[in-house]
């Protein structure tokens, strides 16, 4: 029972109404911005609507676009969480997107609805720092306790490459005639 | 089909009343008694395939220190030193030129992820992959592996393997094909060089305007790198095309000097874009350009291999090939490279191995200069001492002319250098050469046999591509 | 008050703080108020024997977890109370490491991300990029790439056998599946130059042809696993003492596992219905005859059983693509730099753990702007506390190994 | 001829000393078996470097390598009972040599109640693996040891009822009495009730061994090594390989004993009977030895529970039947 993915975007369409915003196919998938307030509600809908049917909760992760290269100079991406769902017996998937505060993120949990985000959270909330509302047990899932920063940020820099080791292509050949750099 | 599935595990569930058991003890019975296939490992060796990523080698005297491989390590485990030299002008009134010199080139194999990635940027063939793996150390620090220790590697590499039946081969070898491609995709008219055919590339170069020596070197590369296997002595890679084709030296030498001085106004021009990561846009072509400059001097790598001493540069400039006198017997080379690596300490494995390496080198230097001595310019292009590189193949002319060559130049090279011989022909006669040379049955046969596959594919190609050629400037 | 009160008292020498000597005691808050109260003496008084919860630290080094994975289990004498896993012992942080690094070397790292299926990880990407990029794939490179891709399922699924019944503790099949495994790994090292790692795929198609021989060698070796799999089900799945050591332990219910997005063979174990070859068919996938095997209980036996199966299926489609494997070219049109249009795309494939997708977003460079990377063993893993609530000490081994998880994959 | 008298102490002495010898080289040889026998079945080679021959020396340096290792014990270990362990588990090995008749005279002491001392010292190591697990301050170690004395109370009891059945047969207690009184075909006479008293006392051998597939005190996946998890160096190797090793040989010896026929040819041939019994003894341990380990490399490993299942509710009832049966073929029976 397969749901054609123009089906599908309108069904969201229908379910979701006004909670949903930005709801347009992207390579064969459905995508669709949620405010965080809307994002629990969305979810159960999602997953408890026999004609949707997304039962199987593919990732929660994040995106910092604050460094991204936009084709408008003027558009200033920030921190958004994402969501995919899929439906198994349907065969669609759902991108939902999530934009939040990029100086204060804060997402409330989806755990309630589906209880496998609890790794994904916390693993988001360590990289992007990110804050779960409500979420049973937020700590680091990789990261050692004792760890600043969130690394998945664009704003922090890997050591390894900015400043441990010099990069040994930099080199050039005009240069190395002058005894290396 | 789902209940099937469903059947078969509701039968698979069932309990059994040590039956089971009784069944897998007769497994290990029935093997006790098999013959068992373990490889007794130092004592017997695995025949490794010839692809097999054990270690990297070097072949010193193809690197012309275009950074690529080292800009384009992942793990940043290459480190390259090198300097200019300055070279005094061949003629009186030219300018003079300018080349790199590899002082240093070493792999961490520390640090090393075994990916590749180096072998193939390399657009000169200098990096080969070889199926030795046993060069455990007790000390991280010996991992690292200099030039030297590299370039040892070089008489470990295998011949490319064969293709699979139904492989793509219109001519070109397995690693052109991606460069191929990526060459017929970009928009310039310069892409047309689908690099196999002279004549395409020289057509290209035609159109090339100085304007474009951005985005032309790169196309060039990528013609270089289609043709590796062709080309992959480094003198028949960079020998520009008009001299195999031109019998008389004077003329030869006036083609090579206007390219010299279009290289020159090629360097003049910022090349090298670094983007924000570092990355270097216009990937090499500056090493590129200097490199058809250097190929002009004569130093075959051979000799300098040979006799370890630097090439008479000054002294024949305008003789590519290098006298049947001044080189060395094969066996004396052999003699003498065995009596160098004692006295330098190698263990006498690998000195035998250089040593014998040396006398093939000796052997092919001669039989190539015997037959470049008749004509006295038109040198055949040398095969290198890389079991991996491609035999001579003067039909087909190799490839990678600078593009901002004159068009009146290309125009007579490109009918000269288009694919005279029957691939049959060239078939005997690579499989006679090879037999002069002494290469043993099985080879010969697998070059005699490449050849002929190449001539044909520039017969059959070359129409298609000139056609390409000119479809797009009209785009 | 016997032999287990005393348990508490014998400390583990692998205490979580480094500096605590002596016998250490670990316990139930709750038990503790119990212990304290007259309610305790009265239990024991009543003749009641109470037992104390004792912290079972698994791993990180452990021969069950196969990987630098911790398993925190509070048994209460041999039965898990609880059982939370710890992971992060391995993570690397692809994520970051791919945002520094251009396409050709992510494949490369990509490749190295879960150890036993490194042709399998590299493919989503290749597709991704392909489908940003809208790059067309030459029919022979389709099909060498579903074999390869198959063939590595079939390396996969074979050191899963080998290492499940290791841990059941019947060493005999693990030499077995090596010997199995050695023919395929040299078929794919003929073609790819790696054992493990294969850097091969490349965006728009492969990075060179196969070479001559590969196709005999190839079809000899997976149908030698077929000859010899009736030797791992009767040592396996036909004896009784595996199926009483599987059959009903572990189970994983199929609304948990969806929750969870468990995926692969312990999803399709708990009668999941999902393949993405079948139900989304990409590469050339839908041209090749298999089944998808279902297990219908959710316990240790249905998850070995289609994993069994698996590679039965694996070998059909090995079968299948080199027999027709059409000739032509092995690259379709690609730029000589790989540089993704802008836009985001999520690309599943079936990884021979479960489905694993990278979601793309690209801002036109040569790097990846971000990519998350779904994995399957992530998932997998997450949803192990469920599966082995209320078991013995020997059925967490028994789960830990049919749960089929690589600790590069879930670290990533 | 040199005459040599030997007081009674002295012949003691020598057969001790006998025994001292024989029984570490025994356990060596048998390691040799256990890893070329598992190599072939695993379709591997095993062994092939250490001494030249097919690596015949590899238990002697695998032992020499264990010696020089360091004697690690652990900090909040009991120091005592940790040490002592290995030996209590080591010494009852030893002693089950001193009276099984390997031909009719050869054996260090008859005692009339053979049967019983073997029975009895046999189940002794137990204590020693406990105290192993308890002392070593390691949860691993503790279950296993807990499992090991589990296994030991389930396990004895089969065991010694089967034992039981052949001393009713017999007659005797008396382990030379026992061989003497064994006619051909020895485990299939009585009909049904000597196999079935024979794969009794098989399985209930190689859970008192915890051989797999009832390893479970050491499964080396669940629990490390079980109650040897601390262990290093020399306490290792004889608490548990030589341990292990020599008890796995000395039950092939008392199978062989009990079931077998003892140093008996194999059939009541005369031309065999020129063979000296010390042959026969070693030809019928060794098929006992490969029996073991044949299904010891053949199966996975029980559950503990599902072991102590199997020991109450299926063997100890049927050897309970059994010996009812062999009461009635002696009573009735020819």
């Amino acid at each position: 029972m397969r749901l054609e993915a123009d089906d599908a975007l309108d069904r969201v369409k229908g379910a979701l109404g006004e909670r949903v915003t930005d709801a347009h196919l992207n390579h064969g998938q459905v995508d669709v911005t949620v405010e965080p307030a809307n994002l629990v509600e969305v979810l159960t809908i999602l997953r408890d609507d026999i004609a949707l049917g997304c039962r199987f909760f593919t990732f929660l992760s994040a995106v910092d676009r604050s460094t991204f290269n936009f084709d408008d100079d003027n558009e200033q991406g920030g921190l958004e969480v994402l969501v995919h769902l899929y439906s198994p017996e349907k065969i669609w998937h759902v991108n939902l997107h999530v934009p939040l505060d990029f100086d204060t993120p804060v997402c409330p949990s989806i755990t309630g609805v589906f209880k496998g985000a609890e790794w994904h959270e916390r693993e988001t909330a360590e990289m992007f720092g990110i804050h779960f509302t409500d979420h049973p047990n937020l700590v680091t899932l990789y990261l050692s306790e004792d760890f600043e920063g969130h690394p998945m940020l664009k704003s922090f820099k890997l050591p390894a490459r900015s400043y441990v080791k010099d990069w040994p292509g930099a080199k050039d050949p005009d240069e190395a005639a002058a005894g290396g750099r | 089909m789902a209940l099937d599935v469903d059947q078969r595990l509701e039968r698979a569930r069932r309990p059994g009343f040590g039956i089971g058991l009784l069944k897998g003890m007769r497994v290990l019975l029935k093997h006790l008694f098999k013959r068992n296939s373990v490889i007794q490992y130092p004592d017997v060796k695995q025949d490794l395939s010839p692809r097999t990523r054990g270690v990297i080698a070097l072949k010193e005297e193809n690197c012309t220190v275009c950074m690529l491989c080292a800009r384009e390590c992942p793990d940043w485990c290459i480190y390259i030193d090198s300097h200019k030299e300055t070279l005094p002008p061949k003629r009186e009134g030219g300018r003079p030129r300018k080349r790199n010199v590899l002082d240093r080139f070493a792999i961490d194999y520390a640090l090393c992820m075994y990916c590749g990635i180096c072998v193939e940027v390399c657009p000169y063939d200098a990096l080969f992959w070889s199926r030795e793996f046993e060069y455990a150390e007790y000390d991280i620090r010996q991992l690292t592996h200099e030039k030297e220790k590299l370039s040892d590697w070089m008489a470990t590499v295998l011949p490319p393997t064969e293709l699979e039946e139904g492989a793509d081969i219109p001519g070109q070898p397995s690693k052109a094909a991606p460069a191929a491609a990526a060459a017929t995709q970009t928009a310039t008219p310069t892409a047309a060089a689908t690099a196999a055919t002279p004549a395409s590339v020289t057509s290209s170069a035609t159109e090339a305007r100085p304007g474009q020596a951005q985005t032309a070197p790169r196309e060039g590369t990528a013609a270089t790198e289609a043709a590796r296997p062709a080309a992959s002595a480094p003198d028949a890679a960079t020998t520009p095309a008009p001299e195999t084709a031109k019998p008389a030296p004077g003329l030869a030498e006036e083609v090579k000097d206007q390219q010299m001085d279009s290289t020159a106004e090629a360097r003049a021009e910022p090349e090298v874009k670094r983007d924000a990561g570092g990355a270097v846009e216009a990937e090499g072509s500056q090493a590129e350009v200097e490199d058809k400059a250097e190929a002009e001097t004569p130093s075959t790598p051979e000799s300098t291999a040979v006799t370890q001493t630097p090439p008479p540069a000054a002294a024949a400039p305008s003789r590519p090939a290098p006298r049947i006198e001044d080189l060395e017997q094969p066996e004396d080379a052999y003699a003498r490279v065995l009596d160098e690596q004692s006295k330098a300490g190698s263990s006498p494995q690998v000195a035998e191995a250089r040593a014998k390496v040396a006398r093939v080198k000796a052997e092919r230097a001669m039989t190539q200069a015997r037959a470049a001595a008749p004509q006295e310019v038109a040198p055949t292009p040398e095969p290198s001492g890389a079991p991996g590189a491609a035999e001579p193949e003067p039909e087909q002319g190799p490839v990678a002319p600078t593009p901002e060559e004159k068009p009146d130049s290309s125009a007579p090279q490109a009918e000269a250098s288009s694919p005279g011989e029957d691939p049959e022909a060239v078939f005997e006669r690579v499989l006679e050469e090879e037999r002069a040379k002494g290469s043993s049955d099985a080879v010969a046969t697998a070059r005699a046999k490449a050849a002929r596959m190449r001539a044909g594919r520039g017969a059959g190609s070359a129409g298609p591509q000139e056609q390409e050629g000119t479809k797009g400037p009209n785009d | 008050m016997g032999a287990i009160r005393g348990a508490g008292s014998a400390g583990p020498p692998e205490t979580r703080g480094a500096g605590s000597a002596g016998p250490q005691r670990v316990m139930d808050p709750e038990l503790q108020n119990l212990q304290d109260s007259s309610a305790f003496a009265s239990e024991v008084s009543e003749g009641r024997l109470v037992t104390e919860e004792m912290l079972l630290n698994v791993g990180p080094q452990h021969p069950a977890t196969h990987g630098v994975f911790r398993l925190l289990a509070t048994i209460d004498g041999e039965r898990i109370v609880r059982a939370e896993p710890v992971v992060g012992y391995m993570h690397r942080g692809y994520e970051k490491l791919v945002e520094q690094r251009d396409y050709r070397q992510i494949t490369n790292l990509i490749s190295r991300m879960d150890w036993l299926s490194g042709i399998n990880n590299e493919l989503p990407l290749a597709l991704a990029l392909e489908e940003l990029m809208e790059i067309e794939v030459p029919p022979r490179a389709q099909y060498l790439r579903v074999a390869l891709a198959e063939m590595n399922r079939i390396l996969n699924h074979l050191m899963f056998f080998q290492s499940f019944s290791a841990e059941l503790g019947a060493i005999t099949p693990t030499f077995y599946a090596f010997r199995e495994r050695e023919d395929i790994q040299y078929a794919m090292e003929s073609v790819t130059g790696g054992r493990m790692h294969f850097g091969y795929f490349r965006p728009g198609g492969l990075k060179e042809d196969v070479p001559k021989g590969f196709i005999a060698m190839a079809l000899a070796a997976v149908r030698k696993v077929i000859q010899r799999l009736p030797d791992y089900e009767d040592l396996l799945t036909g004896n009784e003492i595996f199926k009483q050591r599987t059959i009903n332990v572990g189970v994983l219910d199929k609304e948990v596992a969806y929750s969870y997005g468990v995926s692969g063979p312990i999803g399709r174990g708990s009668s999941i219905d999902m393949d993405v070859r079948r139900d989304e068919p990409y590469l050339v996938y839908d041209q090749f005859d298999f089944e998808v095997c279902n297990g219908t209980h959710g316990d240790c036996f249905d998850r070995f059983w289609v994993l069994l199966h698996e590679v039965v299926e694996s070998a059909k489609i090995v079968e299948q693509a080199l027999a027709g494997l059409p000739p032509g070219p092995i690259m379709g049109k690609v730029p000589r730099v790989v540089e993704a249009p802008k836009g985001e795309v999520y690309v599943r494939t079936e990884n021979p753990l479960g489905e694993l997708g990278f979601y793309l977003v690209s801002d036109g460079g040569r790097r990846p702007y971000r990519i998350k990377i779904r994995t399957p063993s992530f998932s997998n893993v997450s949803a192990l506390p469920h599966a082995l609530q209320n078991t013995l000490v020997a059925d967490m081994i028994a789960i830990l190994g049919s749960f089929f998880f690589v600790l590069g994959d879930v670290d990533r | 001829m040199i005459e040599i008298t030997l007081t009674d102490w002295q012949i003691l002495l020598v057969k001790l000393l006998i025994i001292l010898i024989v029984v570490p080289v025994g356990a060596l040889v048998g390691g040799y078996v256990l890893h070329k026998e598992m190599a072939h079945m695993q379709h591997r080679l095993g062994p092939m470097y250490a001494g030249g021959w097919h690596g015949w020396a590899q238990t002697l340096a695998d032992g020499i390598k264990f010696a020089y290792k360091e004697d690690i014990i652990p900090a909040s270990a009991d120091k005592r009972v940790f040490s002592l362990a290995p030996a209590v588990i080591f010494v009852p090995v030893l002693l089950l040599y001193l009276v099984i008749p390997i031909d009719q005279n050869l054996i260090v002491e008859d005692l009339d109640v053979g049967l019983f001392f073997l029975l009895a010292i046999g189940s002794v190591g137990s204590i020693g693996v406990l105290m192993a697990g308890w002392s070593s301050a390691n949860k691993y170690a503790l279950i296993g040891a807990l499992r090991s004395a589990g296994q030991l109370i389930a396990y004895e009891l089969p065991i010694v009822l089967s034992a039981a059945a052949i001393a009713m047969l017999a007659g005797t207690l008396s382990l030379v009495g026992i061989v003497e009184a064994q006619d051909w075909p020895y485990i299939v006479w009585p009909p049904g009730i000597g196999l079935a008293l024979f794969l009794l006392f098989l399985a209930g051998a190689m859970a008192e061994m915890a051989l797999p597939p009832f390893d479970m005190p050491v499964a080396e996946s669940e629990l490390i090594t079980g109650p040897f998890t601390e262990y290093t160096g020399m306490r290792f190797i004889f608490g548990f390989f030589f341990a292990e090793t020599a008890h796995m040989i000395a039950f092939a010896a008392i199978g062989t004993t009990l079931f077998l026929g003892g140093y008996k040819p194999i059939v009541p041939w005369e031309p065999l009977e020129v063979i000296p019994g010390v042959l026969w003894f070693f030809v019928k341990t060794s098929f006992m030895v490969f029996l073991l380990l044949w299904v010891r490399f053949s199966f996975p490993r029980l559950r503990e529970d599902q072991l102590q299942k199997f020991a109450w509710k299926a063997l100890i009832p049927l050897s309970l039947v059994l010996i009812l049966a062999t009461g009635a073929w002696i009573l009735y029976g020819p």
